[in-house]
């Protein structure tokens, strides 16, 4: 039989299946595959926080969504245009995020009636009507797979297991996706199994054969590779690309990385891969809590290194008062928060950007910190480097904000040229920096660089700059204790005004028409859908602008300027309105919110519509004031 | 090495006034601690002293090397990260009764099971100093205070217990007012591998005047203090009047008259490799009088450090795959080339 | 020799002296011989944060300021009419704020000249001039109290310790203050050291006779009592006074008062006044962290106890999380935060309004909590019980935000009527609030009212309620773990309607005129100096206008209408600018601060000429504009 | 009382579907625990169980009773406030290995030495469960985990030694599937007046599965487990090859062969008043190969609890100055009237 093959520029898959069907393994493997074929591409995961929540129930479904395109894109994508469902509980908490005509393939396998009562389905989906208007597969992945591996010397347990790797064999027919790098894969991760090795090859090429031999599918699909700019790439996660920036950073700077780090989800991730890279000169200290975490940080920052700590929104609500000492001793460290759903334990294994007023005022007392903030998964690069060349060029504290959906999404990375990084210059003190009156010199640790405002950092084991700091208020220049009323206003205001003045890029507006009325101002995550969304309505003609900040605090000098050049201030956020709120009493601007709260990205048509609504209730008011 | 730097205690002091109140031992231990620092051979600039908050935190403003004056109760967490990162240097953590036992009480525990490179000085004074005088973690049950004017309801800690039995290498205990007791403890925990954990009693003579006074009063102090010394028995008394310490069929220590005891005197042994003794020995005083109270190195034994073993990780990976390039860990393997 | 008695309406007295020397003794004194006098008064005492800094130091002076006058006064007064220097180092640290033509009483024993040199005085101050245009009183304070100590059966060190109630003694007589409290005082204070007490009141005495005789002092002064409305009255520190609050919110309520605190200054007094008060059922528990102690609490709420905590700002940094956990489970709770100078360690003995930033976001995820703040020393009474109030009725944490001035300040306390105070409703779920479909009756712990959106609280030891909460998101109604985005949206926004939705009173602006052009304001305890800059302003024919919030979450529903009522919105704050931040992003007013961060409260001076010169600036633009 | 209750095990289950891994220990540690909460005789409405975060943190949701699921390594804070205010419920911590040990460590230890009424439950599986499986401060030296690919570097802590330390009034010990051996143990702390620690060894057969299969094991386990009970003398061994715990001269214990150990085994004291025994049996067991372990009750000591002290502080200020009057205290003692 000839299939029939039907070119394609876009596709969303979405897998789902068990938390022990091993959907985000699948999920993990089609996207390896669709990098290397050359799509542009992004992910996103979507699992329970249970480690293995009961089988075949609503919570314990665990998902798996891929968007890949021949051309540029930059979200996961909204509705799927395939969902692979392995059971009943996972049909039923995705199918409505299907469009009609959508294709589902399903595991008729595990439609038995005790399956399908436990997720509470009446009647039979596959029977009774609820899948009319899909294009739906019915394929008996178990029995099918189990079949394969009969010759196999495997538990039945294991067999079923491999039919995870069946059907993205399937789905790999069905796209075309290169096979040879997922055979790699399977055999080094069984490099000790060497028949499951065998066994899963076997099931992953029986997927595919199946594709090819069965009439169930007559058609496969081509989504022809993006054009990129030339270059070298990988895929990589947001958690993987802050680490390697972290260990970038370790090289340009010439400072040993040292992460002090108490495990949470979705930070832990960072922990783990840090801990690889010892021959990196990386330390890493898993750390007895999240105080113990930052404080060993800080206490390698004091000894010269380049102290780093990793957490979520709970930890982050736990080191307060350490940053605040940080703020106030003036040295280097870097705090990533992975945010995730809060308030409190909340969402864990979800993202939301609920933490930004966190960061900006998390601590007792008047103490301002760096914020910086990625946009996309490959971006956590950039943004890693950027937060560590402000904490060691001005002696302070940063912020890095990423959140769940940055740290587990992927997207394909440029390979940068390591030429090209920026330079990083912690230059320690050598040696006294005050001549007194008599002609002696000193060294006074507060005295600070007229320029950056920075102090010196001098560390132990520097002759003759032995030198004393704490967290009680220091006397300008020397450093030494004082209750003056006069130096504490002054030393507050001058922390201010030193972070205040941080030397960050202006930002850019991506306004193509130049003539937009509508800014929509976003940071961190959302970088993905509000581009994707303006671009849908500029693609109606209509015209929008977009900025993205990179940098929460201090904002940008421009910021105010572009804010006043547009008729209206939209400002998308995952939480209640925290940018806004910024932006607003900064630079009293009647930014408009659109929010919301619910774990999960915002919906690129979803934010076109808020554009678009906006832009016609503004005509209308437009109209409306011209007719007075 | 000590020849080569030629220091001596007066390199030690700083220009800054010390601060605490007139009489308080801390100026005692100040005084022994800048004393005993030439004799160690180190530059200062190699020395840190890292304290929390408390009066007894003060402590690094008036020594002429590095440190840190850092919040309350964090400082073992702190001076752990500075010397797992910088295993070159002398790391000296000061804290209180207050600030290491109840604030920081999980750090310094955590502290001495990882057996990082770290000496901590403990002032004890059985109350909180800089806040005025509550009851602290190493008050005496029904202790009245400022916070318990009826008095306070919670057993106390037994700082040398509870270092044992969260792994410690190396527990010894002392006293602001004897110097050189204080010296010979200070240089033993000097020379110890890994984190050093010394007890200090400490007179604040504002909050809880004559806490130790038994423990110090010329005439009285020898019926209440044992003096421990490795290998030697272990006994005590005034010189009418000796005990020795002798392990009691029910496994207990007790004091008993030496004549009595004989041969069944116990001989201390600071580097048992099972920490049984030097429990049962922290177990002799009695909570509210403090009597018999051992005084000396409980414990010292050798377990490799963590600042070390973390270096040797390091070094190992460094020397089985070669010093971490940059450009080939962001390649990685998984790639693909637009040309 | 008949001395001259002269009127006066007010005065303000500052004894500065040693750590040692029993300042803060004398100052409460003398306050309470003006208290029970009748005058109105307000203190302001200023100590460094050694508990003994070394004698004879700068660092070392410890101070206490009072103003009383013949009619009602708002704050301790900018600048002392009366300066009494205990040593060099007192009169160093203090002359400078005593205006020209000020009376200065020295101890001209102290004025060695080893103790000259020791604070950086070249010449003696007393012999050079530098006291010109002062009224110099110069007294052997320290001889004359041992001569007249030589008979009493007591150490040198103990007459010498004597010369503070000396010093008492003569600026009693000098202002006609009644001596029969302090006598007593004296004499209960030594019970246990009678000739002590002797000695002391000997002393005391001796002092007063000394100004009846001596020909230095030729003019006494009387500041006749201030009428105030009928009532009894006591003079209160805004430590107590909140102490107080606390358990009177326990009567009010029937809930057995549970404080769970670290110690920590300026906060550790609420403790030990609570644990003097067991047979109130008051139970406090001295925690071994801050975290244990808003635990302890938070669990007592849980079985049905008012929860409190008390702290001040590092002890708030460190409490984030578990006020987010309180947030989660809706459970009542008071947070005490004493504010003081940070940031860090920062000036723990100095007063600062830093921590609203932190108070408001200071946890991950949206997590929002009502906040009150007391405006003057004896209002932290009422303040507590309004926290109490919102705790209890809407079943939620709420934040008591005070200061080191109020938490040590004084001022007269008209004692209130026990039979006026509110009355606070704790409504403990008693039953089943839930008919299901089939007619069964289940408690659902997160069924709400649906007037104040407050969720049951049933507590255990209720049979039939048993209920599981967490941190986990909840599901609406049931409680039960919920990952659903939906809900979670829902959820976070119920939330923050609570919040929002809280019912408190309108804010009330004192604008006598009703014409002002400029409103002033407030929070917290600038209240005195903005009220006292404002009437200044006023007596000089200008008009200003006054209010002053005491809920900053949620504010006043009339707050935005207010706000346009003026031309200009001017916020003080002892911070860079905190309640100005929420004012301009919740009403886009373009509201200018004036801050200070200087650990001391605002002068009413001062803040006068700020009020003075923006009327003229905007007088200036008006006829600028008016011009054009 | 418990015939008038009338209780059984599914009056303690909930409508909550349990959402541990098929196979985790936590399961067999419910089903005991709700097996033996009827023989208590208590109301289901006055028990509380409160947890911190991890696995075993999620127990409370099924457990019909009141119960909070709260903050990671915060419980037993939080149930001390809900203790010490009403002595009159029964009040359970339930907690993991990293929960009570690393970032709830500090709690824990004041717990034990205030000895509140609690009965901790410590999920012990010498791994981070719910975070996907890091090493925790329970895991063997060594040990390979997501967050120490090199293996980790510091000594773990005995929990048993650790309580023993804090002043700890009964520490016991168990193992998930032994629920006759549970039982027992959840018996004699929940007759224990204070705060009773109970480590029971957890299998997690996703992270670290196996880590007690020698003392579970029905062919080995016999080899490697020392059952005490009090007053009897402690041996233990396979049928053919028996050993008795007995002291050596250098003060340590050590297990002979029973026939060469005679008379000299020693006799187990659970209710000795000094800890030291109960220390000393703790350090048997290799930290790395757990043997040989024992289990049952190490200590169990009677002292006034905190909650019944702070309950006798109120009702003596009621006796002695009366049940405090709102008015009498607003008013004080020093007024004056305005008329
Ligand atoms: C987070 C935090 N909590 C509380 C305090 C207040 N505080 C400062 S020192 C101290 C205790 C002091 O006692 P201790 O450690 O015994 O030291 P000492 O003053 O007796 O030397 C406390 C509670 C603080 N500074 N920071
Ligand atoms: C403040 C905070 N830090 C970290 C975490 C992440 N976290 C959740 S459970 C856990 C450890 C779990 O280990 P354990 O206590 O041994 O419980 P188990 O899952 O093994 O039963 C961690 C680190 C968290 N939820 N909150
Ligand atoms: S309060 Fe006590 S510990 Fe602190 S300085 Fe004074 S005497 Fe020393
Ligand atoms: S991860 Fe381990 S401890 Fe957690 S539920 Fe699964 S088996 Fe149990
Ligand atoms: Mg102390
Ligand atoms: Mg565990």
């Amino acid at each position: 039989m000839t299939k029939q093959v039907e070119k394609v520029d876009r596709v969303i898959i979405r897998f789902a299946g068990d938390s022990g069907d091993g959907m985000q393994l699948t999920g993990d493997r089609f996207t390896s595959e669709t990098a290397a074929f050359g799509n542009d591409l992004s992910t996103l995961p979507d699992f329970p926080a249970e480690i293995r929540a009961p089988a075949g129930t609503l919570p314990g479904v665990s998902a798996f969504q891929l968007h890949f395109a021949d051309h540029d894109i930059l979200t996961p994508g909204d509705a799927p245009d395939v969902l692979v469902a392995m059971n009943p509980a996972a049909l039923k908490a995705n199918l409505k995020d299907v469009p009609r005509g959508g294709t589902v393939i399903v595991n008729t396998d595990e439609f038995t009636p005790r399956a399908l009562t436990k997720v509470g389905y009446a009647a039979d989906p596959l029977e009774d009507g609820s899948l009319d208007g899909y294009k739906v597969h019915r394929v008996a992945l178990t029995t099918q797979t189990v079949k394969v591996l009969e010759g196999f010397d495997i538990s039945r347990k294991d067999a079923e297991r491999a039919k995870n790797m069946y059907s993205l064999g399937l789905l790999s027919w069905l796209y075309h996706r290169p096979t040879d790098a997922t055979v790699a894969f399977l055999e080094k991760k069984f490099a000790k199994k060497p028949t499951i090795a065998a066994a899963n090859v076997a099931a992953f090429r029986a997927g595919w054969n199946y594709g090819e031999t069965t009439e169930d599918f007559v058609v496969s699909y081509e989504v022809a590779p993006a054009p990129m700019p030339k270059g070298t790439y990988r895929n990589i996660h947001g958690n993987l690309a802050l680490a390697y920036g972290l260990i970038a950073a370790g090289h340009q700077s010439g400072l040993p990385l040292f992460l002090g780090a108490y495990p949470i989800t979705p930070a832990s991730d960072i922990l783990h891969e840090l801990s690889k890279h010892k021959n990196h000169g990386v330390r890493t200290f898993q750390a007895e809590d999240e105080i113990a975490g930052i404080g060993a940080a800080l206490g390698a920052s004091f000894g010269g290194a380049l102290g780093v700590t990793t957490t979520s929104g709970p930890g982050i609500a736990l080191k307060g008062e350490t940053i605040g000492l940080a703020v106030s001793l003036e040295l280097p460290l870097v705090i990533c928060d992975i945010q995730r759903g809060g308030p409190s334990t909340g969402l864990p294994t979800k993202t939301e950007q609920s933490d930004l007023l966190l960061a900006m005022f998390g601590r007792n007392g008047e103490a301002p910190v760096p914020i910086v903030a990625p946009r996309s998964p490959a971006d956590c690069f950039d943004a890693a480097l950027e937060a560590v060349r402000i904490a060691v060029t001005y002696r302070t504290p940063v912020f890095l904000l990423s959140d769940g959906y940055l740290a587990n999404g992927s997207e394909p990375w440029h390979i940068p040229d390591v030429a090209d990084l920026p330079e990083i210059a912690p230059n320690f003190a050598a040696g006294p920096n005050k001549v007194l009156e008599d002609g002696s010199e000193e060294f006074w640790p507060f005295l600070r660089d007229p320029e950056t405002l920075a102090r010196p950092w001098a560390i132990p084991g520097t002759a003759g700059l032995e030198h004393r700091i704490g967290g009680i208020e220091k006397q300008d220049g020397t450093g030494n204790i004082s209750y003056d009323p006069a130096n504490h206003d002054l030393m507050v205001r001058t922390r201010a005004a030193k972070v205040a003045g941080i030397d960050i890029p202006d930002l850019e507006v991506d306004d193509p028409s130049g003539e937009a009325k509508i800014l929509v101002l976003g940071w961190g995550s959302t970088y993905g859908p509000i581009q994707a969304a303006c671009r849908q309505v500029r693609r109606g003609g209509q015209r929008v602008a977009h900025a993205h900040l990179r940098h929460l605090n201090p904002f940008p000098a421009n910021l105010g300027r572009i804010l006043k050049e547009y008729d209206r201030v939209l400002i998308p956020e995952m939480n209640l309105g925290q940018l806004s709120m910024l932006i607003r009493a900064r630079y009293l601007v009647d930014a408009v919110g659109y929010n919301q709260v619910r774990g999960l990205p915002f919906k690129a048509a979803e934010l076109a519509e808020v554009i678009k609504n906006l832009i016609a209730s503004d005509a209308v008011g437009d109209s409306a004031r011209a007719g007075v | 090495m000590p020849e080569l730097l030629k220091l001596t205690t007066k390199d030690f002091k700083t220009d800054q006034e010390v601060r605490w109140c007139p009489g308080c031992g801390d100026y005692a231990v100040l005084a022994a601690v800048q004393g005993f620092m030439p004799s160690l051979g180190i530059a200062r600039e190699d020395i840190v002293f890292v304290s929390g908050i408390g009066c007894s935190s003060r402590f690094p403003y008036y020594m002429n090397t590095y440190g840190m004056h850092s919040i309350h109760g964090r400082a073992p967490a702190i001076a752990t990260g500075l010397a797992a990162s910088r295993p070159d240097l002398s790391v000296w953590v000061v804290t209180g009764d207050g600030d290491a036992l109840s604030i920081g009480g999980n750090h310094l525990i955590h502290a001495l099971r990882r057996n990082v490179n770290l000496k901590i000085l403990l002032f004890n004074n059985r109350i909180y100093g800089l806040t005025k005088g509550q009851y602290s973690p190493t008050s005496e049950q029904g202790k009245i205070t400022k916070s318990t004017p009826y008095g306070s309801l919670d057993a106390p800690f037994n700082p040398v217990s509870l270092a044992l039995g969260a792994e410690a290498t190396f527990v010894a205990r002392s006293i602001d007012s004897d110097r050189k007791h204080l010296t010979s403890v200070l240089q033993a925990a000097a020379e110890h591998q890994g984190t050093a954990l010394i007890e200090i009693y400490q007179n604040c003579n504002i909050f809880n005047d004559g806490a130790f006074e038994k423990l110090k009063d010329n005439g009285v102090r020898d019926r209440h203090l044992i003096r421990l010394e490795h290998g030697q028995p272990i006994s005590f008394g005034a010189e009418d009047e000796r005990y020795g310490i002798v392990r009691m069929p029910d496994a207990t220590l007790k004091a008993v008259p030496l004549e009595q005891a004989g041969d069944s005197v116990l001989i201390h042994d600071a580097h048992a490799p099972e920490p049984d003794l030097a429990f049962a020995l922290s177990r002799l005083p009695d909570p509210a009088t403090l009597s018999p109270t051992p005084i000396g190195v409980f414990r010292d034994v050798t377990r490799p450090t963590y600042d070390r073993l973390m270096a040797d990780q390091l070094d190992d990976a460094a020397r089985k795959l070669g010093s971490g390039k940059l450009a080939e860990l962001l390649t990685g393997s998984d790639t693909w080339t637009i040309s």
